[in-house]
């Protein structure tokens, strides 16, 4: 039985790009003969595994496949699997009825998950074999670590199912020599070394100063990269991806802060702003990590505190300080990204130029900043995010849907590090698609991973050819950088 | 003349005269010819009151009445189904088309079958009418 | 009362058998009276009367102020006959169900008159047929009012002797005579429950009852299952009593023609079979309940049906 | 409460169809009436939808017989455009205080021509039309509206927001009824007692933006979709995409919206109406539009009431709408065409995205806040769903005495469960007020009748424009030009709308000074105006049968709207036929009988207990049969509601009030042997025991025979002693049996019996009950395991609380649907269940100690032979089959005989005890008005033709028809055809077989029908006839 079809189509039907069904077909992940007339000829079987392995309803069943998938037809007792017994274990994942025995297996978070299908899994299935006991399946699964825990699942479920919550103590269960490499890697990286990648106290310092200078020549003068300033107001953080990769995009903020006449400093020790703790599910690992940031706070004598590049890193912060340190909130103030942003542009202590960005812009929610913090602390940042976007830019769109129902870039919850590609770019499909129907060419955003995955992944994957902004990244371009009188005073 | 085919309609007053309102509710368009009588039950039609019609010019007769089982009155539209037999073979006696007389069924909330009726009964008849009016156009002609 | 003071009677048959004129002879003493009252001008079954100009204009009839026609109208000579009674007679008296109805001659219009002639002359059986052409035959039995206007209907095959006279009688004192509008079914006594059988026995079955007893505890034949025609026909054969078949209890046969004027017995029977859940189909020749009343078009030759 | 003091007034708030109900059975039963509606016209959300299920019937056809009844009530004044605002005293004693905000039209004047309307210059968003259509600023609230009254509406107004400017209305008013002066006036009224039937509000599904409602233009809510379907809706019943008014291919139903949430709303209720509104609304596609694709996304389809589950099983069979079990998360465009995308998770697990033209959203019940707050202020309690708090023993009785609820605020209910609760908290207030019953009502006594008999006909013909309903289609003024060449017309008048009031008295007028003695009127229907002008013939003093309707709009101006002239020269032959057949008509008069005061309760459940209660307490006489030896019915095996309370010690309360009661006497081992007689007046043969019989007179009977239940056969029941039903598990469990005691795992199935092939109907209260009984049990021990298996959780309404309650508490719910009926096994020392889970596709095995089946309840065997003595019709499944499944739910086409309880279908013990309620209203309506008049349109033998041939004595459905005997002058024994007035319905089947015109309906004489036939064909001669 062969199915007769064409890439378009294809793509069409998997919702991935068409380059990705070139790729499947010239990999040979999909087995497929070259036809006549553009089209290729697969296999029912190799269709049909395609198909499975996305747990997708084919669009094509030949009459004799058919007959003998009718679900409603009794399975045989001998093709049979082995039953499951239930109520023989009691089950340790079961700590809260809201985990999961409160789930109406409606299927709304099963719909609503961009990767459910994938390893035949869906958030649905997960919450059902956490309700009847089969924990070691679940923990034995790769699905909770394709899994981007952006947490639509959650926020779609009428009942309020804590599938997040879920999903990160089936992580936490796992071995930690069975959970994905890098995320491993970094988290005992970063608990030995200060930092997920291992960079050297000195190495950072040296960059950090050098970068400063560049800064200083070419637009702020006399700017100097504060490093240990006790007493200034505000911690910010660095992600260990920019001095390791891209050291010039951590002065966009520099020249933010510098024009809004900032006083703040970056620590010389344990400076990482990731904390890949919430990740691997190792709260133990997360809390060390936030202490040594109130260290920080505490040894600088700071009073604010800014994660600046990630989504995850700001809900991890804030989620252990809420848990396991509610006293330091009391001390600190702890602002995104976006408070920090609109607290300089309402003050008028920066000043935008919309005119400086005229390409069609889009903002893409991190879920961390929008979903989650919405339902951990009560509020997502979206209006902040479009106020500030749209003051950078002539002009604007949205994403359709957005905000609380917008879907993840695909490389949430530690993906971008995990060896799961093609299900990330599985993924990304439908954030590539929304991208794509929205028309817009550049894309801001407010997380690393998001930023990485649309412009380096999506992009060529999808052909989406987007320029891909963070946030702050705009905001530095568009910065009317007219002398303040204030500006080098507070500096000197 | 290109007269549209006379046509009465018996409507009982639980369902088909409910749908012919109800026709009237949604708009609902039929031929202007039809003429709709109603009366309590389509079992309150005495056969003679379709022949009497047919033999005083009316090119059709429709007997509508409830489904059957659903009848307001248990079994007025059995009654009528059991005559529209008669009444049929009778017409055959009488050498009358057929297509003269109907029964059928249409609840309250069927308007647009009760529009549909009519408006197949008026094309029946409408086509019953063609040979003849060719053979009325044929003997013009001839007298000319 | 002398012949030129008595009020004049004429009488007239067409498509007829004579049992009507039979019945008014058979009226015993009553007709030796009507003789005294009225003067009879023409009467062909009974005296020879010259019609006149056979072949020419018309015929010659006398005037009379009572006109008996009984028979329906099946030719051309009839109807020029029966304009000529209307024209000569003040009052007309369609007299007996042929020409009230057609009658049971009224049969053959099923048929056209070829299909009537070849069946009763089959053209292989002698010289008749040639005979008849056909040519003076109408295209089919019409009731005499359908014809001409008449004044009286006294149905009947034949009227009620006694029905008879007494028309006459009523007409000559210048009184409508009465004559029943209700069927058979007023003056029968069965036992009626309104509760009856389902099925239409065949016709050659015997009503059940004990001979013993009188009519009035028979159960009414047609709730029986035997197909009485009472009640879509006139009464007035029992003259008030028991009606005539019953009273030989067998069912009626429907020979005083339908209740109402323009009723259709075959119509009327069906339906009231098919209202009381009979199976009507199970009748044989269902055609034949017009056996007496097939004139006014009602039964119908079947080429002519589409 | 001393009796002096007591109002025989009563206060209904709320003018939907539950507070009509209520307000007419009150009226009729002796109290005044006041209901108050909030807003410019009674009916409520009724008249917003297109048809109704499971009938499929046109929801403005047949609420607005009610609506008019309500209207002319001299016992009910209704109140628009007013709120309660306070109520004070006590039961027996209320005073209301009534706030009435200004109309600025003054409802004695407005004759309702429109032309404000025509000429109002400001359009606003229509919320009847849920802002899918256009109003003016001076508006009524629906066409057919009662009272059928202009209201300004003061936000939109021109004048009242800037007095200098606009006034056209009042301008051009012609009896210049706009005032914009107007003010709110309150009023304190006096009542005995309060009736809240408050009512709901559709859930806003534009609060969260997943639905893309508001957001993406083809996204309707279901309450919109109705009028979109409604021929009075905005697009006059065509289907089209709002955004480009393209027709639509495919149309997706979610469910769920606003219910059973608690994350996007907190409406964690099951809103009960919403899976068949969707099934109905998706068959009226299917009807109008076969090749449209439909699909209905759901969680639980719940179809458990009447003909329910026929209709979903037609709906998915016959005419092809798609089911597909799964929720939808949310709705995105798809591309900019206005097309939408779902992405849902199909019964395999399978992941499916579908594209549709149209999503329609299943939005929710849910009580106004405004109500809630009314509700506090006068200190009824409500519950966590926001409901009121109504105990399932007294279900229209709120936590202030004298204070009763229905509708859709005692919690999410559909049409009938509406019309039940109204008529139940008539009832109950019936019998507090019993004692001053009517002493505030007033009858008027009808104008005395002239004879016109023996007058030459003198026939009035009007003609209604009905605005531009008919005017506009049909030269009115030619038609009354014709009418007035026609023999015996003697006066032609033409009116704007001939309904209105003003019309009415111009008409008693003209009667009287024309002298005219029968009256055509051309308009619309007589099935919903007849009963008006014939009240208008009786006020101008002739007989009010002197009427005939020429139905010159429905059947005319709207069915011919492109064709004028047909429509012209139509009206003017079906005014013709209407001269000719009214000249026919005969003055008739209705039968009136005295009616036997008590009622014949059959049945000692606790729906016939607790009608015979209310009715004695109402003051008339209760005989009351049960067939065993004690009272109690199937409620001896129930141990509690749905929400906790104790029905034993409720059962052993009411048997002992049955018993008490002196007006009350019961008959044990008691059937009925035999019935005679009709409404009012019947006789019935009660035996008792084997031998003792006993005669019986009533005027009403109500028939709670309750229902029984199925041994199962399936599932090793009476094999394995651990397999058990329900019902025996309820006993062992109460008496803590040590099968029960001992186990540690039970096993709950459900649907065992219903919903087969051989009984397609839902019992309704087996999923609420096993919950129930989980819970319990979970209860008692924490570590016990138990397992739910399913085909559909019904829990509707609030009960879905319990359902949440046991998934909270570890109960394991597993659907049985798509994988097919558990196995079970004999194991060891218990049994082994296998069952497929719906979620992972994978066998699941279960050791459980104890398996309870929820068997069906089946119709009583014994309703057979009552439904012939009393010639009941029975539904397919064995239930009796009620006159009408909305409107008429515990009465039958058989006037004087009422259903309550498991005879009608299964239900909960509320339902019941409300349904019981509502027989004991009907009755006591019924008993209150002392004498019966009987419809005279019935059968009238003609001696002068019928010869007693009898005929049609057998085709008569009702036996109305006799053969009597008597003695004719001379003393012969005779026997003549008679029609029993009292039994004969007028179906003219005896007309249609009499050969001989004996036997004649009045109203529909042959002789009458002839007449129309020979008008109808005497139009000009029909030149090449065929």
């Amino acid at each position: 039985m062969i199915y007769e079809t064409k890439v378009n189509d294809l793509a069409e039907e998997f919702g991935v790009h068409r380059n990705t069904i070139r790729n499947w077909i010239n990999s040979g992940v999909l087995p497929a003969q070259e036809g006549p007339g553009r089209r290729y000829l697969i296999q029912w079987e190799d269709y049909k595994r395609l198909c499975d392995k996305y747990n997708r309803e084919p669009r094509f069943v030949p009459d004799v496949a058919a007959a003998g998938e009718s679900a409603a037809a009794p399975r045989s007792p001998v093709s049979a699997p082995v039953p499951v017994r239930l109520g023989v274990k009691t089950n340790p994942l079961h700590t809260s009825p809201a985990l999961a025995d409160i789930c109406l297996t409606c299927g709304s978070c099963a719909g609503a998950c961009p990767i459910a299908g994938v390893d035949d899994l869906d958030p649905r299935k997960i919450v059902r074999m956490a309700f009847l006991g089969l924990e070691e399946e679940l923990v034995a699964s790769g699905w909770p670590w394709k899994c981007t825990l952006c947490g639509k699942c959650e926020a779609v479920c009428p009942m309020n199912v804590e599938i997040v919550q879920l999903l990160r103590q089936i992580r936490a269960r796992c071995e930690r020599d069975k959970i994905p490499a890098a995320i491993r890697k970094g988290v005992v990286t970063c608990l030995e070394k200060g930092n997920n990648l291992g960079i050297p106290k000195d190495d950072f310092l040296a960059l950090a100063r050098e970068m400063g200078e560049e800064l200083a020549q070419t637009s702020c003068p006399g700017f100097v990269t504060p490093i240990d300033a006790r007493g200034a107001r505000l911690l910010v953080t660095v992600n260990s991806k920019l001095p390791f990769a891209e050291p010039e995009a951590m002065t966009w903020w520099w020249k933010i802060l510098y024009a809004a006449g900032e006083s703040w400093t970056i620590s010389s020790e344990y400076w990482e702003g990731l904390n890949w703790g919430l990740h691997a599910g190792d709260y133990s690992a997360m809390r060390t990590i936030v202490k040594r940031i109130i260290d920080n706070i505490e040894r600088l004598n700071c009073t604010a505190l800014l994660l600046p590049e990630c989504g995850h890193a700001y809900y991890a912060t804030r989620y252990a300080l809420e848990r396991w340190f509610p006293e330091s909130l009391q001390q600190f103030k702890m602002y995104t990204v976006f408070d920090l942003l609109l607290e300089y542009l309402n003050e008028g202590r920066i000043r935008l130029d919309p005119a400086s960005q005229t390409k069609l812009t889009t903002f893409h929610d991190s879920c961390h900043y929008g979903r989650h913090s919405l339902k951990t602390f009560g509020h997502g940042y979206f209006e902040e995010a479009r106020t500030l976007t749209r003051a950078c830019c002539t002009r604007y769109v949205d994403l359709v849907p957005d905000r609380e129902e917008g879907y993840c870039c695909g490389a949430g919850g530690g993906a971008w590090a995990d060896p799961f590609g093609a299900e990330r770019v599985f993924h990304g499909r439908i954030k590539a698609r929304q991208i794509g129907a929205s028309g817009a060419k550049l894309v801001v955003t407010s997380c690393i991973n998001c930023r990485d995955q649309i412009r380096f992944s999506l992009n060529r994957e999808f052909n989406l050819n987007v320029e891909v902004q963070f946030l702050w990244e705009l905001v530095a371009n568009a910065l009317s950088m007219t002398p303040q009188g204030g500006n080098e005073a507070r500096h000197a | 003349m290109n007269r549209e085919p006379v046509i009465l309609a018996f409507c009982c007053n639980w369902c088909s005269y409910a749908a012919a309102d109800l026709a009237g509710i949604s708009r609902l368009q039929y031929p202007g010819s039809i003429r709709i009588i109603r009366v309590m039950c389509s079992g309150m039609v005495h056969p003679e009151m379709v022949l009497h019609a047919l033999n005083k010019g009316a090119d059709g007769v429709i007997v509508v009445g409830c489904h059957l089982g659903e009848c307001h009155y248990i079994k007025g539209n059995e009654m009528a189904l059991a005559r529209a037999e008669i009444i049929a073979d009778t017409l055959e006696d009488l050498g009358i088309a057929a297509e003269r007389f109907q029964l059928t069924w249409v609840s309250s909330s069927e308007p647009e079958r009760l529009a549909e009726a009519f408006r197949a009964m008026s094309a029946r008849l409408c086509a019953l009418r063609a040979p003849a009016t060719a053979e009325a156009a044929d003997a013009a002609g001839e007298e000319a | 009362m002398s012949d030129q003071a008595r009020p004049r009677l004429s009488c007239e048959w067409l498509h007829a058998c004579a049992g009507c004129e039979m019945a008014l002879l058979n009226c015993g003493d009553r007709l030796l009276g009507l003789l005294d009252r009225v003067s009879i001008v023409h009467f062909p079954l009974l005296m020879d009367h010259k019609y006149g100009d056979r072949a020419g204009a018309g015929f010659d009839l006398p005037r009379a102020e009572i006109g008996l026609v009984s028979g329906g109208v099946a030719s051309r000579e009839q109807l020029a006959l029966l304009r000529t009674m209307r024209e000569s007679c003040k009052t007309l008296v369609a007299f007996g169900t042929c020409a009230t109805h057609g009658g049971i001659p009224a049969l053959r219009n099923q048929w056209t008159v070829d299909q009537t002639l070849r069946t009763v002359f089959p053209e292989d059986e002698g010289e008749c047929s040639s005979a008849f052409d056909g040519s003076s035959f109408l295209d089919r039995v019409y009731g005499i009012d359908e014809q001409v206007a008449v004044d009286l209907f006294l149905p009947g095959c034949p009227p009620r002797p006694e029905t008879i006279v007494g028309v006459i009688e009523a007409l000559l004192a210048g009184e409508q005579p009465q004559l029943t509008e209700k069927s058979v079914c007023e003056h029968c006594p069965t036992i009626r429950t309104g509760k009856g059988q389902r099925t239409v026995r065949r016709f050659l079955a015997n009503a059940e009852y004990d001979p013993g007893e009188p009519i009035g505890s028979m159960r009414c034949l047609l709730e029986q299952g035997l197909l009485c025609m009472g009640p879509v026909t006139v009464g007035g054969c029992g003259g008030g009593e028991t009606p005539l078949c019953i009273r030989a209890r067998v069912p009626c046969r429907g020979c005083y023609g339908p209740v109402r004027r323009n009723g259709n017995q075959l119509l009327d029977m069906l339906n009231a079979l098919a209202s009381n859940g009979i199976d009507h189909r199970a009748i044989v020749d269902r055609r034949s309940l017009l056996r007496f009343s097939g004139a006014h078009g009602l039964l119908k030759p079947p080429e002519k049906r589409r | 409460m001393p009796e002096r003091t007591m109002i025989g007034a009563v206060l209904v708030v709320g003018g939907g169809i539950s507070g009509m109900q209520a307000a007419l059975d009150l009226a009729d039963s002796g109290y005044f009436v006041y209901l108050v509606e909030k807003t410019g016209a009674i009916g409520g959300a009724m008249p917003q939808y297109n048809k109704v299920f499971p009938t499929n019937d046109c929801a403005m056809c047949i609420i607005s017989p009610k609506l008019v009844e309500c209207g002319r009530h001299p016992n009910i004044r209704i109140m628009t455009l007013s709120t309660v605002i306070d109520i004070t005293g006590k039961a027996g004693n209320f005073t209301v205080r009534v706030l009435e905000h200004p109309r600025y039209v003054d409802p004695a004047k407005c004759i309702a021509c429109g032309q404000c309307s025509s000429r109002c210059p400001r359009s606003v968003d229509d919320s009847f039309n849920i802002f899918m259509a256009k109003r003016k600023a001076i508006y009524i609230k629906y066409p057919q509206a009662v009272p059928l009254k202009y209201q300004i509406d003061p936000e939109a107004c021109i004048r009242l927001q800037h007095p200098e400017k606009c006034g056209i209305c009042a301008e051009i008013c012609p009896p210049g009824a706009i005032d914009f002066t107007d003010l709110g006036r309150e009023h304190d009224l006096r009542v005995g007692a309060v009736i809240m039937a408050l009512g709901f509000q559709p859930f806003d599904p534009g609060k969260t933006r997943a639905w893309g409602y508001g957001l993406y233009p083809n996204v309707v809510t279901s309450l919109q979709f109705e009028r979109f379907l409604s021929p009075g809706g905005p697009t006059g019943g065509v289907l089209a995409r709002p955004s480009d008014r393209k027709p639509v291919q495919r149309i997706a139903f979610l469910q769920c919206v606003g219910s059973r949430d608690r994350n996007r709303c907190n409406n964690e209720y099951c809103s009960t109406v919403c899976c068949m509104y969707a099934i109905k609304e998706a068959l009226t596609i299917k009807e109008a539009y076969p090749e449209v694709e439909v699909t209905i996304f759901y969680m639980d389809m719940r179809t458990p009431g009447k003909e329910f589950e026929r209709y979903y099983e037609r709906a998915r069979t016959e005419y092809g709408v798609r089911f597909v079990r799964s929720r939808i998360h949310g709705v995105e465009p798809k591309g900019n065409k206005g097309d939408l995308r779902l992405h849902y998770i199909n019964a395999h697990g399978k992941q499916v995205e579908e594209t549709v033209d149209l999503v329609v959203l299943s939005v929710g019940l849910e009580t106004p806040d405004a109500m809630v707050r009314l509700a506090e202020k006068i200190g009824i309690h409500m519950t966590p769903d926001r409901f009121a708090s109504i105990s399932a023993f007294m279900p229209v009785h709120t936590s202030q005495k004298g204070i009763f609820t229905c509708g859709a605020f005692n919690g999410p209910r559909d049409i009938p469960q509406s019309v039940i609760g109204g008529s139940a908290a008539a009832a109950s207030v019936s019998a507090l007020l019993n004692p001053v019953r009517h002493t505030q009502t007033r009858t008027l006594p009808p104008p005395p009748e002239q004879d016109v008999s023996r007058q030459e006909p003198r026939i009035g013909v009007f003609i209604c424009h009905c605005g531009t309903n008919i005017a506009g289609v049909v030269d009115v003024e030619e038609v009354a030009a014709y009418a007035a060449t026609l023999p015996q017309v003697a006066h032609v008048a033409r009116n704007l709308f001939t309904c209105s009031q003003d019309t009415q008295d111009l008409m008693v007028q003209q009667i009287s000074d024309k002298g005219l003695n029968r009256i055509v009127v051309a308009a619309c229907t007589p099935r919903t105006h007849e009963p008006l002008f014939r009240k208008t013939l009786k006020s101008a003093g002739i007989n009010e049968y002197l009427i005939e309707m020429a139905n010159i709009r429905n059947q005319n101006a709207w069915v011919h709207g492109q064709e004028p002239e047909t429509a012209t020269a139509k009206a003017k032959d079906l005014v013709r036929m209407a001269v000719a057949k009214v000249r026919r008509q005969t003055a008739r008069k209705p039968l009136r009988i005295p009616i036997t005061p008590s009622v014949l309760v059959i049945g000692g459940g606790v729906a016939g207990m607790t009608a015979a209660l209310n009715l004695a307490e109402q003051g008339y006489r209760i005989h009351l049969t049960e067939k065993t030896t004690q009272l109690g019915g199937n409620a001896l095996h129930l141990y509690q509601t749905w929400n906790g309370e104790h029905v034993p010690r409720f059962l052993k309360e009411l048997k002992e009030a049955v018993q008490q009661h002196p007006r009350i006497e019961v008959s044990y081992t008691s059937t009925v042997a035999a019935v005679s007689g009709h409404v009012g007046n019947f006789t019935t043969l009660i035996r008792t025991g084997s031998s003792r019989k006993r005669t019986i007179d009533h005027g009403a009977v109500i028939i709670a025979t309750g229902a029984k239940r199925y041994i199962p056969e399936e599932f090793e029941y009476g094999k394995i002693p651990k397999v058990v039903a329900s019902i025996e598990f309820d006993k062992l469990h109460m008496h803590n049996e040590t099968r029960v005691a001992n186990g540690k795992s039970f096993v709950f199935i459900q649907c065992v019996g219903s919903r087969t092939q051989e009984r397609p109907y839902c019992s309704k209260s087996c999923c609420t009950h096993s919950i129930q009984s989980a819970i319990k049990l979970k209860k008692e021990a924490p570590s016990r395991q138990i397992y739910i298996l399913y085909r559909e959780i019904r829990t509707y309404g609030q009960r879905e609380r319990i359902y949440n309650q046991a998934r909270e508490m570890g109960i394991v719910f597993i659907n049985y649907e798509q994988h097919g009926p558990p196995r079970i096994r004999r194991a060891d020392s218990g049994v082994l269940v296998e069952v497929w889970d719906h979620v992972l596709h994978r066998p699941l095995e279960i050791r459980a100690d104890m398996v309870i089946l929820a068997a069906a309840t089946l119709a009583n065997p014994e309703a057979v032979a009552l439904a012939n003595m009393f010639k009941l019709p029975l539904s397919k499944d064995g239930f009796f089959q009620e006159a009408h499944a909305k409107l008429r739910p515990v009465e039958f086409h058989v006037d004087g005989v009422f259903v309550a309880g498991l005879a009608h279908y299964p239900k909960p013990l509320e339902e019941s005890i409300s349904q019981a309620l509502a027989a004991a209203a009907k009755a006591g309506r019924l008993l209150a008005r002392k004498e019966i008049a009987l419809e005279p349109n019935i059968a009238l033998v003609d001696p002068e033709r019928c010869d007693d041939c009898a005929l049609c004595i057998d085709v008569c459905p009702y036996r109305a028809i006799k053969l009597a005997e008597y003695r004719d002058s001379e003393g012969t024994l005779r026997t003549t055809v008679t029609v029993d007035r009292v039994l004969c319905k007028g179906c003219g089947i005896c007309q249609g077989t009499c050969p001989k015109r004996g036997i004649d309906v009045a109203g529909f004489t042959t002789a009458q029908i002839e007449a129309q036939i020979d008008a109808a064909l005497e139009s000009p001669a029909p030149e090449g006839a065929i």
